[in-house]
């Protein structure tokens, strides 16, 4: 099994999480990050000292899933996130060796 | 100074009151005296009264600020400071001018520009008169910094909010109060009853805020593909629940310092203005709860303000058991209110427009309906007259305005902007630098 | 229209004061118009005062919503809303009639429901004092709120809210204050000092909050498997602070606005509140600091307000320097009586019970026991006798409320509820969605 | 008791005006009765004033909290309910005297200590002038706690805190305004015009929140290696403008009620107040906005003090057209001196050495140069010898007294307690427990 | 050594720091996070408007030890954190490479 | 591929950026985690009632760079997030098969 890291625009979330919700995908977990890249942040004033904000809220998707539906998750993150525009963000695959439902005890791909 | 000053006060009390202390007093002194201490108990209300209305203005930029996100709260609260700030200075060069000026057409006041009015010296009347009508003009104009929050242009708000308080307001309230100093307005000639301004106010207000969330459209993600309208949480509803509490005491400055005299009138005015807030609160939780299965927050603080909203007009004509019956109606009109202009697809987020200018309108009729005197066809004809007249006036006056600004200036920011929230790019700051704000 | 109701008010003015100005003053016109005016003060004084009594519901708001948990803050946001807006009605209908009507036996009143003192153009004295009234009562229903926070189900609540405006409170009041107005107690008639509502309004508050504390058990988690004292951190003590200053201010309404006379009486009111608010918060910050060794901000809070509550049956027969020892005395009382309460384990998540109840008997005792007229074992009897029988009468009949509300429709929430918070499952609304709130 | 009380209170009210009912009255009854019905009314004025002012340490508390960061904000909070608390306790035993005690010198007083002035039975206007001189001091007190916010050890500031209230702020109130009671000073006998305090309380203030920030030196972090003035946002500016509100709505306290009359004078007094307000808002903003093309929040809300602190010393002997020109000079001053304290690296978090020192002294001198009656060059004179003493003795005092804490129990946190937030370490409590706070 | 990252229902995250720490698990690192899955969320409205909040709180616990230790670690998560309830969450095991310990520098088995 | 984690304290995260933006590292993700290791929280009280918290805040940086990196990267981040005292925390090294770009859809290297 693998493990799918997106990290995406924030307000593409939804978009997303109907087009794995389409694919099958049963479940995903997401977190709030910061990015720093190409992108660059924008300045704030605060009293008449200026400061560079240049991390950027990302929303970070982590999807577990059966090796053969790597290729087609990606797809649908290319292109249910993607914007075009800097920033759009990075796919990640890590291989996963174990993967366990706590509720069940199951293991393996019936516990995704 | 000061002990200068305390004395110089001392010795400006009703001379003939303290004359006592030099001259012999004498029936006709004692008389002048009465009258004098009577009127600095009118001068002591009317400006407490008017400190109280002013913090209103506080109420508003929480009601607005709990009730939109994050992301805009700087902008919110700066465009209600300065609702607040230019209105004061609009009011005192031109507003004042304009509403209660002299005024031989009934149609709008000629002088009285800059406070002219006050002489150094002179009565000092016209001074408390002036500051507590300000705080009215500012409500006016703060009312619509809600219907059109998290998507207007910083610059575009402050261009209207001066209009609204040099002239949208002061030309209506000149038609309905000014009478009460140097004017004379047709409306009240016909005899339209607006106690404390559920119309001169609160629809004016509300109206002008229904052409601006016109003008402006719908906020990016409001109404789906298919026209479903989607829900877009406010941030803080406990600040917007405290901006509520003080809405409501400001209000018993608003109603019953209408008076602007010191007499046993006021005690019903506060006990109609309260069982109305209290009606108007529960009549809108019992309906959202119908509606909705549950006693949704938002609904039931709108409903509060729909009460005080709605006896405004008739707080000094109606007795507390009618004031009860008119704050519950309010309440449940101001739900059903906020549920069709969204069906509409008017986008008001602080549902403003269903609770300063529906309600404002029915507390006018209700005015008339409840009179304790007595409602003929004639003050029923008079009451939706003037609700008309309102509607027409402030409506008109304020899409025009809007539509003047928008094809100069513009008068919405950014798509970039909104999704990225008002603050960091209009004002380069950031509401809730320390918490985790959702993106 | 407001103009001719600006004449009117003008005319309404005791009208010899400005009869003057018609027919020729006399020394008995002159005398009526003083008193006339000084009747005039009395009315703007008392309703000032009420205003600023209403805004300690804002305080109470704040002070339970930031010392609770994020995830049920609307809910006690529309708790505190509905006890105001409920109270308003059922004093309106019931509890006043009860309180002050006219009472043979001393025990309860029987007439004045639904303000029916009032008549059109009769004296308006009743409807100020009403206002003054209700927003007491409202203030005894709203410290109950506080200890039954995070698990109570909102309708068993109202129901509750409505009794204990409705009847508990109005009660025990008529026995303490009925000679106020038409009615006639027979605690006062003993000679019971509670000037403005230690025992009456805080005490009876209180107890009711303790027999709510017990019937309702604990939060979840909030005591361990071997009984140990947990830890659940008030959310927002920003905003808690703010609430203090609040109630504070609002105490400046409570205390001497229960003169309901604009006199220099108000004066050692004023400062005797004042001191001992000070000493409370000092003398519980100290306790706390030498218990926890620290500072603690939630003690400190609650000791000014113990300190408040604690002059509030003397505020107008005790010195201000037995005021500091009053309120010195609340605010190490209180921190003790907290952490008697969790040792008992009484889940009270803001305190009322020490600040209220316990603080309300101190208060009671103190005005006897540092009476500027003298303290005789007679006086110290009745008051005992009082801080006794509000405790019985109000604990027990709460309690019985409460018992029968849970046998009937259920008092408490589900666990899942109460794990998930009360906003999400009670009113389906969430406090803050734009911030990260931990599950 | 009540009924009692309420009696009592009926009784007390200037006898004549009541005897009316059992003697017959007379002409001289009357006058009496009349004098005594505007004490009344003097009374309840000077009560509701001194109610207003303290409400200003609610907002003080909110504007220090917004404006810092939220690991600091419970300690903020427990400071402000400490310098209201504490100066309580210390000007009713010491300050008082001090200021208004008899003094034959000129320099300060020698009795009225411990509100040794009240004698039961006696006359209390004592009580009720004292009640609005203390909230005055706690307001100079409060001021130094923004300024000093974030890095100060709570045990030294509880020192300092005291030394203030009871001797700081006392001895220079003495020298301008001790005449206003028992007192008589140097500094107010050459004609000294401060009629509400713009040195008296907010440059005192001021200038010790000055020395203060010396002593201290800047928050870790504040400054670039090379020097560079890096920004440590504020977290929470609707809180901080919520602040800003009510001390605007506080102002109308402190300046009308420091006639300590209820008189027509008031009236101007209330709008001037107002319209510096919002000229020093506008203004402000303006002025950031050119500086950094952004309309800055934090700068326009410390403009509106700005304007407030301003028209202070004047609001009784200048024209409403001349508050908005000083309000205006103090909103542009106010950020130009934010950006040059920064500049000399002295931290104040909060802009207090500017909008309560700077703009302070800028409207003492404006309270001559726009005098009514004129502005001689005696008068010019006089301004500006007491706003260069005050200078000179409250930084000198303040800087003597900070070097000695410092030099003894020592005033600042240590480095990790500052990085980890003084909630945690001074108070072990958490501000925001259920939010995720960045660390 | 291995990763163990253990997406459980934020409530049970007290014991489970307990059982872990009765293992001798000396560290760990817990995030919150959003998840989707089988377990539905609740709809809430504003305003008249309904709305669905379908991601629900979950806490991630991220765990590194030594290969030996993950099935103890599994069984542990396993009986602390189960309810038996849908949502009890999942258990996913990734390969680590290197482990450092920033403080001394150490790395390998010892540094964690 | 390899995918660094980096658990540090977070008020030495400016310093880290700078050190890898020097490194010419371009992208990083950052999230908001607590740390439970050795180093031991402190203890506050509420209303009397003490609790400990135990869970420390720690910032977690996330970096995907080439294999040949990997020990350079780590070096940087020891050298700008050390403070020598208990707590400074740990990197973790894990194995990434794919990398994409979703603003381009280029995989691998030129991805990162
Ligand atoms: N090497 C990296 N390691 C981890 N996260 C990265 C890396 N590079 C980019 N990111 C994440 O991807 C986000 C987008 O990358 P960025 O370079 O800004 O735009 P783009 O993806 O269009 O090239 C960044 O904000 C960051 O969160
Ligand atoms: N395929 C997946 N990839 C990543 N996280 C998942 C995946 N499936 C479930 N999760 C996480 O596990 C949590 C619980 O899963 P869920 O399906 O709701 O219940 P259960 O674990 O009992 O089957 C989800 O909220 C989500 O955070
Ligand atoms: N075995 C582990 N698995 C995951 N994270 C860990 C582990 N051990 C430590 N950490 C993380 O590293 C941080 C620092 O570790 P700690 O033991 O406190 O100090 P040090 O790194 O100096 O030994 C912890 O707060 C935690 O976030």
């Amino acid at each position: 099994m693998k493990k799918i890291e997106a990290i995406i625009k924030p307000f593409k979330l939804d978009d997303l999480k109907a087009a794995l919700h389409d694919l099958g995908v049963q479940g995903m977990t997401v977190s709030e990050v910061k990015g720093f890249g190409r992108q660059k942040g924008h300045t704030e004033i605060y009293r008449g000292a200026e400061y560079v904000v240049d991390f950027i809220p990302k929303a970070k998707v982590e999807i577990v899933i059966q090796a053969d539906l790597v290729e087609k998750v990606i797809e649908t993150i290319m292109t249910s996130t993607r914007t075009g525009k800097i920033g759009d963000g990075k796919i990640f695959v890590l291989d996963v060796e174990t993967v366990c439902r706590i509720r069940t005890g199951e293991r393996g791909e019936e516990a995704i | 100074m000061k002990k200068f000053w305390f004395l110089a006060a001392l010795l400006l009390i009703p001379a003939v009151a303290y004359g006592a202390e030099e001259s012999v007093p004498t029936i006709a002194s004692n008389a002048a005296a009465v009258k004098g201490v009577q009127t600095n108990l009118n001068y002591v209300w009317t400006l407490v009264a008017a400190a109280l209305v002013f913090f209103m203005q506080a109420g508003f930029a929480l009601v607005e600020t709990g009730l939109t996100r994050a992301k805009n709260a700087v902008n919110i609260i700066m465009k209600n400071l300065m609702d607040f700030s230019i209105g004061s200075i609009a009011y005192w060069a031109v507003g004042f001018g304009i509403m209660f000026g002299v005024n031989a057409t009934g149609w709008f006041g000629t002088n009285g520009f800059f406070l002219s009015d006050f002489k150094v010296g002179g009565d000092p009347w016209v001074l408390a008169f002036w500051m507590f009508q300000v705080v009215f003009a500012a409500t006016a104009a703060t009312i619509v910094s809600g219907a059109m929050a998290e998507r207007t242009k910083f610059t575009a708000y402050l261009i209207y909010s001066a209009v609204i308080s040099a002239f949208v307001y002061p030309v209506f309230g000149c038609w309905a109060w000014g009478g009460l100093f140097h004017g004379n307005g047709w409306l009240e000639n016909l005899g339209f009853i607006d106690f404390a301004g559920s119309t001169v106010v609160h629809s004016i207000g509300g109206w002008a805020a229904l052409a601006g969330a016109i003008v402006l459209g719908p906020r990016i993600g409001k109404y789906g593909k298919n026209g479903e309208v989607k829900a877009i949480p406010g941030h803080n509803i406990p600040l917007a629940a405290l901006g509520v509490f003080i809405l409501w005491i400001g209000w018993f400055g608003f109603n019953p310092g209408s008076t602007t005299t010191g007499t046993p009138d006021i005690a019903m005015i506060f006990v109609n203005t309260n069982e109305a807030g209290a009606a108007g609160a529960l009549a809108a939780m019992f309906t959202a709860w119908l509606i909705f299965k549950k006693p949704d927050a938002g609904m039931t603080l709108n409903g509060a303000l729909a009460g005080l909203v709605g006896i405004t007009a008739g707080c000094a004509n109606v007795t507390p058991g009618s004031a009860l019956i008119i704050g519950a109606v309010a309440g449940v009109l101001v739900v059903l209110s906020v549920l069709f202009i969204d069906r509409i697809h008017v986008d008001d987020p602080v549902g403003a427009v269903s609770v300063h200018g529906v309600c404002g309108a029915w507390g006018t009729l209700a005015a008339g309906l409840f009179n304790i005197g007595g409602a003929t066809a004639k003050i029923i004809g008079v009451q939706l007259l003037g609700i008309g007249t309102a509607f027409v006036w402030s409506f008109g006056a304020a899409f025009i305005l809007f539509k003047l600004v928008k094809a100069t200036m513009g008068l919405r920011v950014s798509p970039e902007e909104e999704i990225g929230g008002l603050d960091a790019i209009e004002h380069g700051n950031t509401a809730y630098p320390d918490f985790q704000v959702h993106a």
